[in-house]
């Protein structure tokens, strides 16, 4: 990046009324092809400000981001914004004070009338006050299916999970891996999600997940679903990929079928220069369930107690919602952009149909939304255990399950 | 510089009476001052905090007055992650010890042995202790990779059968990341046995050659007891070392497949920051550092309580 | 005394084996030889993946050497390889840590040697007790620590700020790292230090006083320049400690301060696509070529002063 | 005038008192030595007055001034090692000058003091030799030069020549006699080994377990040790022990089977009285030969063993129940199992009280 440029050009949108230029450091996990080219569109517009976009990408996933990011915020020394699954995970540093409020921000850009679907401010909102800006909608909801991998094995396409699952066989003939997964926690967790949602139906996955039913957890209803998931476990047997854009890689060369991933993964098959509905398919729900959970990336502002930064804060804040950059990082990334005013229809398949989804208010909250991270973790090592050890019975899993359910707050 | 100095008694002062005894050494004890703030501020301060809030419901925040007694310790103890972490860090510790102490000093009695190019085979044996945690990890994942590494390699040899792959193994995972950790730190054990073994007076060779005792029975019956203190310095090494087991997991199998290369030390550092329970990561160290206190204590009885006269 | 050590740790002691080809020594040899394979082979590995382009590596096992060399992953890992929308490599990392580890270096073992110093020869009531648990600290598990030590720094931050008026944070600079290196090297470097000082004649230094020598003038006219070995191991041990510290850096840094280790775990870890694996192992050598340097440069010096006092104790 | 007096010293190391109520009065220019066995308290004494232990109570003056708490440096007196303890980094000239330069002496006297040490040593040509380079001998020169160029008026030796070969020792024991003699100065001297201390000593103290014993010039100690202690660690070979009574009126010394008349005996408080003793005679107060007749005790003895020593003879023997050795000069011709006529005065000798073993 150049630094020099990006200050000069500074300059000459001071005149234009803008406040004084600020550096402006930006934490974030978005370090894959896909999740780095629509970072760099918030780079472009917040330098084209005036500002300076400091950019500090930390590799390996959120969990080892949250980690640094946190105790920067803690040890006085924080970063002027940074990306935080919104939800429940900055409750604690807003209550302590440590984020900076954006109310204003909010008011005077009409953010109540503009984020589609609500529930994404409501996540950002504490006492009334908004804290965060959401950047885009993830949804975990999608099977990415491979063509290239069934026209080897020459089975068709499947269209939903049932038939998925009835041609796991011919892609093991095949020499194909039937299911690609990462074995991070967060991939079984997640994809765990996905099964629960698609099987068991949305009225199960909130009454476990919202209010916290530990009975509906250790249910008949659950227990099909945790069949499911063995199921599944036992398909993904031969991928031993580590990360989930390794495993979307798999996907995209066709030596695996399919993977269960969230609708980032599209930007990997952009980036790749696959075309939905050609070289892949996706399946939002499983093709069971057409839901889509709302879960998504928001950033925060920790306070730094310096009015100049503080509008240069708030100026980010705004920016990152605004309708331009809204559309080319949401396209970048192949997430869903927060606002319903825009017009995306320069999008791919994918995303219409997610966006129809959306439309129809097919929604769900996302597990950040409504568990604690505590809780979180707790099932993230329950899955990456029960992902990776085939001798772990469908049946044992649920019982430490619906434990977890039971003790969550 | 203050050659005059006169490590803290003033000349100053009325030469009949005696100095007090705080400023005595007045200079040593200021010169001491970052050792002490480190001994007691740091070492007993933060692990004190620490286990008080591990008695806690501390979430992202510590919250001093959230006391839940014994509950976080409950649930850990309930936790197969944690189960499964003690149980690797038990192998590993104890394989790593024995088996660093032994290639230790092995390598060292055979370069002790006059040989030709000795400074080539120790530099060799010691060069993997300059690399870090992280880059161990990454390049013995590459080398035990199944699809390009040593698996592969034997099995275009034409042993077909032949199967190496730890790492995806649940059940000897923990032994390939051993393969790293001692070949990261066998060679600085070598180093002080070597030193140790160079200690030692030639003499004693001398009069073990004239009463025809095997080489190896000298090493063993004479040469080790012999190296008591060396054994001490290398054993503390180790143990220190192994309790902090993190990087290296991190870096060669994120603890996976599954949970089955969890260690201790990675469960507090994901249940304080990622998982935003403080009060459970204090919980597992606080137990981490039980566990030290158990090995430690009757140990430091035994080498300094019986002398304690001087 | 310096006589005495000079020729300690240069001289093999053992037995003389006889004959060139006895038995014995193909034994001998023999083990050396296999355990120098298995010391090397993971170099070999980087050095040769590091070479290869990316279809020669999806194609070829770990340990043929490259058919076309290609030193277009070095340049990659150095200037290019990209952490978010940063791309340039782990060259900036090179010089963050450069700039953590030479601070970081010298303060902890001048602190450390004074300790030592004042340890073995100007014990004074409670002297032993620190030590003993600052060597009980050498056992306490970092994640002990980690978070409180995160609110020190906060408050030390807050506390200099306030008595000097202008702005410090300790937290996420480079001083605050180095005070973490400092406190967490102490244990292992007072003990080193302390040990060898403990060595030295106790009636050198009733001489020195005699003289008319204090605290100080004994520390740098008469221990410190008997004391070269010792120091020599010390700065081997810190320079490749703080050098290949992860955890540490990743906590008390911040994105343009961060060590090489924590570009050099982000670099692996943004895959893009595929993982190239000659960038990585690339990145992996450029990371680990100074304390290797160091390692092979002073090896000998460091065995010497590990013989000259480390082991005692 | 005293030059260095030691009050009521007493230190402690935690429970264990090493040094008990000590009393020392030191003349000026007198050479006195500290002789005991190894973990007497003797070196502990000298690094005391050196400063170099922070004593339990008590006063310590040197040259009329209390010095009790003042630094090493302060106290005017310089101190030579038994390990020598040259700085080895620094060349001879460097060791020399660097008390000098520490004092903050300007360079001219520094360079003069340095030049006279070295004169007086004999070491000019070693000064830009770094220690390593010099030989035991020299090297203890050196040693003895950096407390020669303080200028000081007490000279602290701490078994100095211990680490020396025999020939070696016996030549520096002479020139420090010289040394002594020339500079004038008050020397206290900490040796384990008696010939030193009987040969350079103007008073000799001698110590156990913390406590001076005896202190005296060395033909006194010699001639009257003042216990049972002093007697046996001074002399040798060793002084016999006989064990017996003193007989009423202090005429006769009986043991078992052997009477020895007491006549002239000089007591040192009194007149003997009657009491269980120890009777010391030293081996080389026993005649042979001709002159027998004349001592006022006579008896015939065989010869056990004898070692033959050159320039006299000890012969082993057994007398009165207990193993006697004595001393025959010159070459004599005798061989085991000979029977020989021997004769010695027991007045000349020691007596000690039984349970005291206070000399009487």
């Amino acid at each position: 990046m150049n630094f020099m440029k990006a200050t000069t050009a500074g300059i000459a949108f001071c005149a234009a009324g803008a406040v004084s230029a600020a550096d402006l450091e930006v934490t974030h996990w978005w370090t894959s092809g896909g999740e780095a080219a629509a970072v760099a569109e918030f780079a472009k517009a917040l330098d084209a400000t005036g500002h300076t976009w400091i950019d500090g990408a930390i590799a390996g996933s959120g969990g080892t981001a949250r980690p640094i990011i946190i105790s920067r915020i803690i040890g006085g020394d924080p970063m002027h914004a940074t990306q935080l699954n919104h939800g429940r995970q900055a409750e604690e540093l807003i209550e302590a004070g440590l984020l900076l409020d954006i109310t204003d921000v909010a008011e005077a850009q009409g953010w109540k009338d503009i984020i589609n679907p609500s529930s994404l401010l409501d996540s950002c909102t504490v006492d009334g006050k908004i804290y965060c800006a959401p950047v885009n909608i993830h949804s975990w909801q999608w099977i990415w299916l491979s063509h290239k991998a069934y026209e080897d094995a020459g089975v068709p396409v499947p269209s939903n999970w049932d038939e998925y699952v009835a041609s796991a066989a011919a892609l093991e003939a095949a020499g194909k891996i039937p299911l690609a997964m990462g074995q991070q926690a967060w991939q079984s967790s997640g994809a765990f999600g996905v099964i629960n949602v698609a099987v068991g139906g949305v009225e199960l996955w909130n009454k476990i997940n919202v209010e916290k039913d530990a009975e509906a957890a250790g249910g008949a209803e659950m227990a099909k679903v945790f069949e499911a998931a063995a199921a599944a476990r036992a398909m993904a047997a031969n991928s031993n990929v580590q990360d989930w854009n390794q495993a979307t890689n798999l996907v995209i060369t066709g030596q695996a079928g399919a993977q269960i991933m969230g609708d980032w993964a599209q930007g990997e098959f952009q980036v790749a220069g696959q075309v939905a509905g050609e070289d892949y398919t996706c399946l939002p729900g499983l093709g069971v369930n057409e839901v889509i959970s709302t879960g998504g990336d928001a950033f925060y502002f920790p306070k730094q107690g310096d009015a100049d930064i503080e509008a240069a804060q708030k100026e980010l804040a705004a920016l990152l919602v605004s309708p331009e950059v809204q559309v080319n990082f949401n396209l970048k990334k192949g997430s869903l952009p927060v606002r319903g005013d825009i017009d995306l229809s320069s999008a791919n398949d994918c995303m219409k149909k997610g966006l129809e989804i959306l439309a129809a208010g097919n929604i769900l909250l996302s597990g950040d939304q409504v568990l604690s991270a505590d809780t979180s973790g707790q099932i993230e090592d329950l899955m990456v255990e029960f992902w990776n050890d085939p001798s772990y019975s469908a049946a044992d899993a649920q019982a430490k399950y619906a434990e977890i359910i039971g003790d969550a707050d | 510089m203050a050659v005059t100095d006169s490590g803290g008694t003033e000349s100053a002062r009325t030469p009949a009476k005696k100095p007090n005894r705080l400023f005595k050494n007045l200079t040593a004890k200021l010169a001491s001052v970052p050792m002490i703030l480190t001994a007691i501020v740091v070492f007993i301060g933060c692990t004190g905090w620490t286990i008080y809030h591990s008695f806690t419901k501390s979430r992202l925040l510590p919250a001093p007055d959230k006391w839940v007694g014994l509950d976080q310790y409950e649930r850990l103890w309930s936790t197969r992650r944690w189960l499964v972490s003690i149980e690797n860090l038990a192998i590993y510790g104890i394989c790593s010890l024995v088996l660093s102490l032994v290639i230790g000093f092995t390598l060292a009695a055979l370069l002790d042995r006059k040989i030709r190019g000795e400074s080539v085979f120790r530099t060799i044996f010691l060069y993997p202790f300059a690399l870090s945690f992280i880059v161990t990890g990454l390049v013995w994942q590459w080398v035990l990779n199944p699809d390009f590494g040593i698996q592969s390699v034997v099995q275009r040899w034409g042993w077909e059968s032949f199967t190496f792959d730890p790492l995806n193994n649940a059940d000897i995972v923990i032994y390939g990341i051993l393969i790293a950790g001692i070949w990261q730190g066998s060679g600085f054990i070598m180093v002080i046995m070597l030193a140790g073994l160079r200690g030692i007076d030639e003499d004693i060779w001398k009069a073990t050659r004239v009463e025809g005792i095997p080489v190896w029975k000298t090493y063993i019956v004479v040469i080790i007891p012999m190296m008591r203190p060396v054994f001490v310095t290398a054993l503390v090494l180790i143990a220190a070392g192994i309790i902090k087991v993190y990087d290296l997991v991190v870096a060669q199998t994120s603890g996976g497949p599954g949970i089955s290369s969890e260690v201790p030390a990675k469960y507090v550092i994901e249940k304080m920051f990622q998982s935003q329970n403080l009060g459970q990561g204090f919980a597992a160290s606080t137990m981490m550092l039980v566990s030290v206190l158990v090995v430690l204590i009757p140990w430091a009885y035994l080498e300094f309580g019986g002398k304690r006269r001087d | 005394m310096t006589d005495a050590t000079a020729n300690k740790g240069v001289t093999p002691r053992g037995a003389k084996p006889r004959r060139r080809l006895s038995p014995t020594n193909i034994m001998l040899y023999g083990t050396l030889f296999v355990a120098s394979v298995y010391y090397l082979l993971p170099l070999y590995v980087m050095i040769v993946t590091s070479l290869k382009g990316m279809p020669e590596i999806r194609l070829g096992n770990v340990f043929s050497p490259p058919v076309e060399v290609t030193f277009e992953p070095w340049v990659k890992a150095w200037a290019e390889a990209c952490t978010g929308i940063n791309c340039d490599g782990l060259s900036r990392g090179f010089w963050n840590s450069v700039q953590i580890l030479v601070p970081s270096v010298v303060i902890s073992i001048a602190i450390a040697s004074v300790n030592g110093y004042a340890l073995s020869l100007w014990k004074f009531k409670g002297s032993e007790v620190f030590f003993t648990i600052l060597i009980f600290g050498a056992f306490i598990p970092y994640q002990v620590m980690i978070y409180p030590i995160v609110i020190l720094l906060r408050e030390a931050g807050d506390v200099l700020s306030a008595m000097t008026g202008t702005k410090i944070r300790l937290m996420g600079s480079v001083w605050g790292l180095v005070i973490v290196h400092t406190i967490f090297g102490m244990p292992i470097l007072t003990l080193l230090f302390r040990n060898y000082f403990a060595s030295v004649p106790e009636e050198l230094f009733k001489a020195a006083r005699v003289d008319g020598a204090g605290f100080w003038g004994i520390y740098f006219r008469i221990m410190l320049p008997m004391a070269l070995p010792i120091f020599v191991v010390a700065m081997i041990l810190q320079v490749t400690g703080i050098w290949n510290d992860f955890l540490f850096g990743v906590i008390f840094t911040k994105p343009e301060t961060y060590p090489m280790t924590v570009q050099l775990n982000n670099i692996v870890n943004s895959v893009q696509g595929v993982k190239e694996y000659n960038v990585n192992m690339a990145a992996t050598l450029l990371t680990g070529l100074v304390p290797l340097i160091i390692y092979f440069a002073s090896g000998k010096l460091f065995v010497r002063g590990i013989a000259a006092g480390a082991v005692k104790g | 005038m005293t030059n260095v007096t030691v009050k009521d010293l007493t230190l402690e190391f935690g429970a264990v008192r090493v040094l008990d109520k000590l009393n020392l009065e030191i003349e000026e220019g007198e050479f006195l030595v500290l002789l005991g066995a190894s973990g007497c308290g003797k070196s502990t004494l000298l690094n005391c007055i050196a400063g170099l232990l922070d004593i339990t109570d008590g006063e310590i003056h040197i040259g009329g001034r209390n010095v009790t708490w003042e630094e090493p440096s302060e106290r005017g007196i310089g101190m030579v090692f038994q390990s020598y303890a040259l700085y080895p980094q620094m060349t001879v000239e460097g060791n020399l000058s660097f008390g000098l330069k520490n004092a903050k002496v300007p360079k001219p006297e520094i360079a003069e003091r340095v030049a006279r040490a070295a004169e007086i040593l004999q070491i000019e040509p070693l000064l830009k030799r770094k220690p390593a380079a010099l030989s035991g001998g020299q090297r203890q020169r050196v040693a003895i030069g950096r407390a020669l160029v303080r200028d000081v008026d007490v000279f602290l030796f701490d078994e100095p020549l211990s680490n020396l070969d025999a020939k070696l020792r016996a030549d520096l024991r002479v020139e420090l006699k010289l040394l002594h003699q020339r500079l004038q100065n008050t020397m206290i001297y900490v040796t384990h080994d008696q010939v030193e201390a009987m040969t350079l000593a103007d008073r000799i103290a001698i110590m156990r377990g913390g406590v001076v014993q005896q202190i005296a010039s060395p033909a006194e100690v010699y001639n009257r040790p003042s216990n049972k202690y002093v007697a046996g660690f001074i002399g040798s070979p060793t002084i016999n022990f006989f064990e017996g009574d003193i007989a009423e009126g202090g005429v006769e010394f009986a043991t078992a089977d052997t009477k020895m008349p007491l006549t002239g005996y000089e007591a040192s408080q009194g007149a003997l009285s009657a009491r269980p003793a120890w009777l010391g005679i030293r081996p080389e107060s026993v005649i042979t030969g001709t002159d027998v007749d004349t001592q006022p005790f006579t008896t015939e003895i065989t010869v056990e063993l004898f070692e033959a020593m050159g320039a006299d003879t000890l012969v082993y023997t057994t007398l009165a129940g207990t193993p006697f050795r004595f001393r025959m000069s010159g070459q004599a011709r005798v061989a085991a199992g000979d029977t020989l006529r021997i004769g010695f005065d027991p007045a000349q000798g020691s007596l000690f009280d039984k349970t005291t073993e206070e000399r009487l």
